[in-house]
């Protein structure tokens, strides 16, 4: 066994952003992982003021000060919001306040600009959501050193901002804060100091000032990459698969119409809980549409069950991927089969063993997963590794419809090149790709065309050439009105 | 009695005394029994107490038995709580020579059975329990029995026997016995029950509960409710549980035997068959140490059963029961 | 209507809808039974959920931290067998006897829970296990002896006809109201104690507790400490009731008190459920029960077949009726 | 195999079983001496047959990370309809099919709570447990019934292949197939994928709630057969047959090695818990250790052999970093 993470050494200033980079797997999350006790370090040693302390819990953790926002947010579904946040904290006394918990969480919300009922339960929100109540819940401990493992993974451009503009209070505050990204524009928005590692080691720390976005990328990867290219006019591509009118959900998303040819990049733009997974989620069936009429190779299809999706090629890879996209204690193989086990029968529904490993292998080598074999568990791979299996899964279906939920979330840049020459390829195969993303570069670099959500409305859909981040933008907050 | 077999002392048989389950007064007084009838015995042989758990009555006493088989044990004395359910087993060991011998509760169709030691006679308990109703009823009114479980044999055979007395004696006519419920030889399903019973027979007078467990918790209820005055409980009981309720009239009158003195006859009757004394037909008889002379003879109440009927039992009321509860 | 529903915590949806539940079954028992809707009944039904309360209220403590505890039958018997055992020796009075009975309950429910916290056993496991060991220790302990009403002190073998007060037929038992009490002290704890919300964290998502600071054993470790303790309660109450005990007391209580707590809304994978809703669970089964053994028109050997039908409508109604109270309290939101 | 091998199968929790097994083994050759006899081996099985058959599919049912509580009500049930049917003179064939249909029907009477209406199954076949068990109270009462069809008792005791009586032989045979459809199938890899997380297999085209109601409706009349081969083993049935057998197959299948929280089992741990609990219950009554010492050895077994690899665990980690400290 190798170890996660070796000889890695660093430090935090008072008032100091320290970035963490570095590729998927490199260990930036076993790190923060053993800072906060959830782990405990074979050897090395945490010092805090000046003291060697030990840290054997998340409690010990907090009690020096040191908070963290973890990669998969950790809610607890049948709290509500205002008990997710306060739920760590200490010396409140003895008997709840409700009235005072809900003031306050709503207060704690409030400073990251979302709106959200803090009387919720949390079983309903979504990952952006969560990750949001993850971040209240850190920044209300007072901490003195506040560890941020990518924090907006799963939020868009406007409540990036927002964060942004916390991290600058809690800086001026005193706060030391470690921030671990992947992407690389926010670190040099706020970073004072950049780590990188690799493979478990410290490669380098280097103030901001010193680096430049190729430098850290070779540092992590050890070799130097393309920025990735923006996309400046629509592909040329064949007849149309899908066509989609009056799509609705009651309650949740209203008269969605688009249509999609084969070889076609749309890309769903909005803000967190426009509802854009909501219509992802009624094209594959797990939350079928109310109201409104979907057509594939022209002809009306009733799709109310994945299994229907699935028949008329649509796959739906969930931007969840610890609760909907994979069985964490299964190894990678199995994870990577199981929508196309079919596939992979011989007589008698016996499974072909051999055929599965040999696939599970070809992805492993095609989308790089840092695995040695694939008999691993997907729960024991770093995050980034862990969305690439869910890729894997999903291609191996051979879709004519793929639809992406946030592809790259957690994924690390170089990963990040990869899925996107992975969604090029196919569209340049003749696959209608649907890409929900709230990273706005990266819709850029994608879309053929773009489809704006807000609230559940579709606010409109243009050719790429008309697109810019402005623009998306506006649609998505509604300082602009519906176009369509 | 005058050609009765005389044990001799000294001789060799394993036996097993193998009870309805472990951990209850009546069941371990008969293993009392047993080891005072080994012990005057001599027996060079072993006597081995064992047996299930309650909740694993019935598939516990067939894998006992069955066990015992292979252990080529002379005898098995068995408390049946298995009814029928148990003769499969009985008959295998029959024939790879374990003998059977059931006391307390037999097995319904005798299959497999060497011989019963019959307690009591079950056709006279049925008299007996119907005669304590009555005079705790005052000569008429509704009567109810609390019973075991719906499957306890000897519960079946007396409140069998009950009913049997109840429709022919005319001394009985005015006694109307209005429902039979189950208590599971479980205090609290009892007690329930018992109150059920008052509730849903408004002019109910006599609760016959021919079960330890159910007459303990019956009458329990009734003081608990302070319903003595119209409620009696009578049945089969062991005077240490039931002396308060005796005494103070809750349960003026109920009945039993002595365990310690069934367990010590059939380890007598056992170890008679397993040394050759007897062959266990009908029409033998032998001595049981301290308890006298007793005979083989056809059960009445199975056909072609053979039984030892031990008798007789004790009426216990407020004049004996306090010596006996000590 | 819709409006109300919004203001309401959705755990206390469930709690409704088993009230309605249970006003459905009294309506339909009153329409069966004669003087159904009596000062008797409630005192009926009441005396005997008193035994099975404390004990459900245990379990749904474990069950909230997504774990449970088969063993509290056993522990049921061991207390109110050696509790028994005691008294018979010595008289402790009754705040003594509570106190011990308390203590005897927690220290064996303190084992379940050092195996389950900090042996890492899973609970299942452990208390199949101690279910069998703590009666194993029961019966080589009592050596086949009884306990008998007449060995105990007059005042513990005259609880259970004791009351507090009666106000004409309805008399408020004493037995009845320490069952209260402990339902009512539990309950004010779940929603007041700081402490207890860690309870619901743990069974919500344990490793969201591990990482959110909550020293998930200590509450684990809890929880079956507490159920020990209530089990132990139940011991007590079970001593006076039946006077008579032997080493089969208690046997197959801890079904029961899953029924309880099941049919009170405990989500049985943890992190949600109510006091209340365990009170009414409690009470709903042993109100089917009872009612069953006092309905003339059906025989003695339908009773269960009815009761097993009857819970599990009871079930289906409370929680379709839940399910149908979200969907308009989302409804009604957006 | 290599030593490499076999000590990395000895970390596992099959290992420590096989471990335990043969110790286990090695002490009944030891001390019984009955233990070895072909008899005596089929016995052991035979003894509890009706468990271990339906262990085998409580094992796909606990992987699902749902629980079946109900079988054993299902069980006595299915016994206790054939004794009607048989004794009432019905063709035994086609009462055996009823049985089965009766065990179908029960399963997707589960089913349709469990995996269309997501009521959670420990609820629901909580409440099954009643209700079966009750139906079959409904149809024999007090009664017990034998006498069914010789040919129909014969299933249960002779034996058709070699020494193994018929039951064994489809134990035997369901092991190999079911073994085969859990870890090399298409179906079983998807019953370890809803145990693992159900929303991701919904999400990947499974048909959760049509396996789920597949392996209820399996569990049923798998259920029903096993109450038939009670019936025929015991050649009588009353209506408390099976009893309270649900828990005893629980712990089978978690000693097994399957997580109670779903996703993670084998039938090797299952085979070898199996064996395991009988050879240990046979190896005790042997030895004259019944009863409550018995189960409470069986509870110790059950803790021990997760809490002991835990502790030693902890002991080396601990001292692991102590000697790195020095
Ligand atoms: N539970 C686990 N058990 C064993 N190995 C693990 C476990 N979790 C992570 N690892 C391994 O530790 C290494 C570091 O993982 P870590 O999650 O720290 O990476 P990371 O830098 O956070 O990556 P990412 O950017 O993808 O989140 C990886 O090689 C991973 O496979
Ligand atoms: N108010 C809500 N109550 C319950 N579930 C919700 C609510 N809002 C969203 N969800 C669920 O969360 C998931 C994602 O929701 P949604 O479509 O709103 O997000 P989105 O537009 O994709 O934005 P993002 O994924 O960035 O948050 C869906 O399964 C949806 O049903
Ligand atoms: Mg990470
Ligand atoms: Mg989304």
């Amino acid at each position: 066994m190798t170890a996660a993470l070796s000889d890695m050494s660093f430090d935090i200033q008072p008032g100091e952003v320290h970035a963490i980079v570095g590729e998927n797997g490199a260990g930036k999350s076993t790190l923060i992982k053993i800072m906060t006790g959830v782990h405990q370090p074979d050897s090395g040693e945490v010092v805090v003021q000046g003291q060697t302390v030990t840290i054997s819990s998340t409690e010990e953790a907090q009690r020096h000060g040191i908070a963290a926002i973890y990669q998969e947010p950790m809610v607890f579904p049948d709290l509500d919001v205002a008990e997710n946040i306060y739920i760590s904290h200490k010396g409140l006394g003895a008997l709840m306040n409700w009235r005072k918990l809900y003031a306050d969480a709503a207060g704690q919300i409030a400073k990251l600009g979302v709106t959200l009922d803090v009387r919720r339960a949390a079983s309903g929100l979504t990952l952006a959501e969560q990750q949001t109540v993850e971040i209240a819940r850190a920044l209300s401990l007072n901490v003195r050193v506040l560890i941020m493992d990518e924090p907006t993974a799963s939020l868009s451009a406007h409540e990036v901002d927002k964060l942004m503009a916390v991290v600058a209070a809690l800086k001026a505050q005193g706060v030391g804060i470690i921030y671990i990204s992947h992407r690389l524009e926010e670190i040099f928005r706020v970073a004072d100091r950049v780590t990188v590692m690799r493979d478990g080691k410290h490669i380098s720390t280097r103030p901001i000032a010193e680096v430049t976005q190729g430098k850290m990328v070779a540092d992590m990867v050890g070799r130097a990459i393309d920025k990735f290219a923006m996309k400046t006019a629509a592909n040329d591509h064949g007849g149309e698969i899908l066509s989609v009118s009056g799509l609705a959900r009651d309650g949740v998303f209203r008269n969605v119409n688009f249509n999609l040819h084969k070889g076609e990049v749309l890309c769903f733009a909005g803000l967190i809980g426009s509802r854009r997974t909501d219509v992802g989620l009624a094209l594959f069936g797990v939350e079928p549409a109310t109201a409104g009429e979907i057509k594939i190779d022209g002809a009306p299809r009733r799709i109310h069950t994945p299994q229907q999706a699935m028949e008329q090629g649509i796959a739906y890879v969930s931007e969840d991927r610890r609760k909907l996209g994979l069985a964490m204690t299964m190894p990678i193989f199995a994870n990577a089969s199981l929508p196309s086990l079919r596939k992979f029968l011989k007589a008698f529904g016996l499974i072909d063993g051999d055929a599965e490993r040999r696939m599970a292998e070809g992805y492993r080598d095609q989308l790089s997963i840092k695995s040695p074999d694939v008999l691993i568990d997907v729960g024991k791979l770093s995050g980034g590794n862990q969305q690439k299996v869910m890729l894997a899964k999903w291609l191996e279906t051979r879709p004519r419809i793929l639809v992406f939920d946030e592809p790259t979330r957690g994924i690390d840049v170089g990963a990040k090149t990869e899925v996107h020459n992975i969604i090029r390829k196919l569209a340049a195969d003749g696959v209608a790709v649907i890409v929900i993303s709230s990273d706005l570069p990266e819709v850029l670099a994608l879309a053929d065309r773009v489809l704006v959500m807000r609230e559940g409305q579709q606010m409109g859909i243009f050719d790429i050439a008309q697109a810019s981040q402005e623009k998306i933008m506006a649609l998505a907050t509604g300082q602009t009105e519906a176009a369509s | 009695f005058a050609d009765a077999v005389k044990a001799a002392p000294g001789g060799t048989a394993n036996l097993v005394l193998l009870p309805k389950f472990l951990g209850i007064l009546p069941f371990d007084q008969a293993n009392r029994g047993a080891e005072e009838a080994h012990k005057e015995l001599g027996n060079k042989g072993t006597l081995q107490y064992i047996g299930p758990t309650p909740e694993n009555s019935v598939a516990g006493q067939i894998e006992m038995l069955t066990t015992a088989t292979t252990q080529k044990q002379n005898v098995v004395m068995l408390s049946n709580n298995a009814g029928d359910q148990i003769a499969a087993a009985a008959e295998a060991a029959q024939a790879a020579g374990t003998k059977v011998v059931t006391w307390d509760s037999p097995i319904p169709s005798g299959k497999g059975e060497s011989v019963f030691v019959a307690q009591v006679d079950f056709g006279s308990i049925g008299v007996v329990l119907a005669d304590m109703a009555l005079s705790e009823a005052g000569g008429a009114g509704e009567i109810a029995i609390l019973s075991a479980t719906p499957d306890a044999a000897n519960q079946n055979a007396w409140i069998e026997a009950m009913k049997k007395a109840l429709s022919t004696d005319a001394k009985y006519k005015d006694l109307k016995l209005v429902d039979v419920v189950y208590g599971d030889d479980q205090s609290e399903k009892s007690y329930n029950a018992a109150l059920a019973l008052v509730d849903k027979h408004k002019d109910l007078k006599v609760i016959v509960a021919p079960t330890t467990v159910g007459i303990a918790a019956a009458s329990k209820a009734m003081q608990d409710e302070k319903l003595c005055d119209k409620v009696k409980i009578s049945g089969l009981g062991l005077p240490a549980e039931m002396v308060s309720y005796t005494m103070n009239g809750c349960a003026p009158e109920f009945a039993l035997w002595s365990f310690v003195d069934l367990g010590y006859l059939t380890y007598y009757t056992s170890y008679l068959l397993a040394t050759g004394g007897i062959k266990g037909e009908i029409g033998e008889e032998f001595e049981a140490g301290r308890m006298g002379k007793f005979k083989i003879e056809e059960d009445p109440g199975r056909k072609g059963a053979k039984r030892v009927l031990m008798g007789p039992f004790t009426v216990y009321n407020k004049d004996n029961v306090e010596a006996a509860s000590k | 209507m819709m409006a109300l529903l919004g203001r309401i915590h959705p755990q206390n949806l469930r709690v409704i809808a088993l009230a309605i539940v249970l006003a459905l079954v009294i309506i339909f028992f009153s329409t069966q039974i004669d003087s159904y809707l009596s000062p008797r009944m409630v005192n009926r039904i009441a005396t005997s959920a008193a035994v099975i309360l404390p004990i459900a209220i245990g379990q749904a403590l474990v069950v909230m931290t997504r774990n449970v505890d088969l063993s509290v039958g056993s522990l049921v018997g061991i207390v109110a067998y050696l509790v028994g055992d005691t008294l018979g020796h010595t008289d402790l009075g009754p705040f003594l006897t509570l106190l011990f009975a308390l203590a005897l309950g927690a220290g064996c429910g303190a084992i379940n829970g050092l195996l389950v916290a900090y042996g890492r056993v899973p609970s299942i496991i452990t208390t199949l296990g101690t279910l069998a060991l703590f009666r194993t220790f029961l019966v080589q302990y009592s050596d086949a002896r009884t306990i008998t009403t007449e060995s105990l002190p007059k005042w513990i073998v005259e609880i259970p006809q004791a009351s507090l007060f009666s106000i004409g037929d309805f008399e408020v038992r004493v037995m009845v109201v320490v069952a209260l009490v402990a339902a009512v002290a539990f309950g004010i704890a779940l929603a007041k104690l700081r402490m207890a919300r860690a309870l619901y964290a743990v069974g919500s998502n344990p490793d969201a507790a591990v990482v959110a600071g909550i020293n998930s054993k200590r509450v684990v470790f809890t929880a079956f400490t507490l159920s020990g303790m209530l089990a132990g309660l139940a011991g007590l109450i079970f001593l006076a009731k039946f006077g008579n005990i032997t080493v089969v007391a208690g046997l197959g209580f801890e079904l029961k008190s899953i029924a309880a707590v099941v049919v009170g809304g405990v989500n049985i994978f943890g992190g949600s459920g109510t006091i209340i809703g365990v009170v009414l669970g409690t009470v709903l089964v042993d109100t089917i029960d009872n009612s069953l053994t006092r309905w003339a028109i059906i025989s003695e050997f339908w009773r269960d077949a009815l009761l097993g039908m009857l819970i599990m409508a009871a079930v289906a109604a409370d929680t379709f009726m839940t399910r149908a109270f979200n969907r308009l309290r989302r409804g009604g939101e957006a | 195999m290599s030593i490499t091998r076999i000590t990395a199968f000895l970390k596992t929790w099959e290992g420590l079983l096989a471990v335990i097994l043969a110790v286990i083994l090695a002490l009944n050759v030891a001390l019984a001496p009955e233990f070895l006899s072909v008899q005596n081996q089929i016995n052991l099985f035979q003894l509890s047959i009706e468990k271990i058959i339906v262990a085998l599919v409580m094992t796909f049912i606990i992987i699902s990370a749902e629980i079946d509580l109900s079988v054993a009500s299902v069980m006595g049930l299915s016994a206790c309809l054939f004794g009607v049917l048989a004794t009432g003179g019905m063709p035994g064939a086609l009462a055996i099919l009823l049985c089965l249909l009766m065990g179908a029907a029960a399963g997707a009477f589960n089913a349709f709570w469990i995996a269309y209406l997501r009521i959670p199954s420990l609820v629901v076949t909580l409440a099954m447990l009643i209700m079966f068990r009750g139906l079959a109270r409904v149809l024999l009462e007090d009664r017990g019934l034998s006498n069914f069809p010789e040919w129909f008792n014969a299933l249960g005791r002779d034996a058709v292949i070699g020494p193994l009586p018929l039951a064994l032989v489809v134990f035997l045979i369901m092991l190999v197939i079911l073994w085969i459809v859990l870890h090399r199938t298409g179906f079983g890899r998807q019953v370890f994928v809803i145990g693992n997380n159900a929303e991701v297999a919904r999400y990947s085209g499974v048909r959760v709630a049509r396996i789920r109601t597949a392996l209820f409706i399996m569990s049923g009349v798998v259920a029903a057969m096993a109450g038939l081969f009670y019936a025929a083993r015991l050649a009588s049935v009353r209506g408390d047959a099976a009893t309270g057998f649900e828990l005893d197959i629980i712990t089978m299948v978690l000693l097994g090695g399957v997580s109670v929280f779903g996703g993670r089992g084998s039938m090797l741990g299952v085979l070898l818990s199996i064996l395991i609990v009988l050879n240990l219950r046979n190896g005790m009554s042997l030895l004259n250790i019944t009863g409550h010492i018995q189960t409470g050895i069986i509870g110790l077994l059950l803790i021990g052999s997760v809490l002991v690899p835990n502790l030693l665990q902890d002991f080396q980690a601990r001292s692991a970093k102590q000697a790195r400290k020095a």
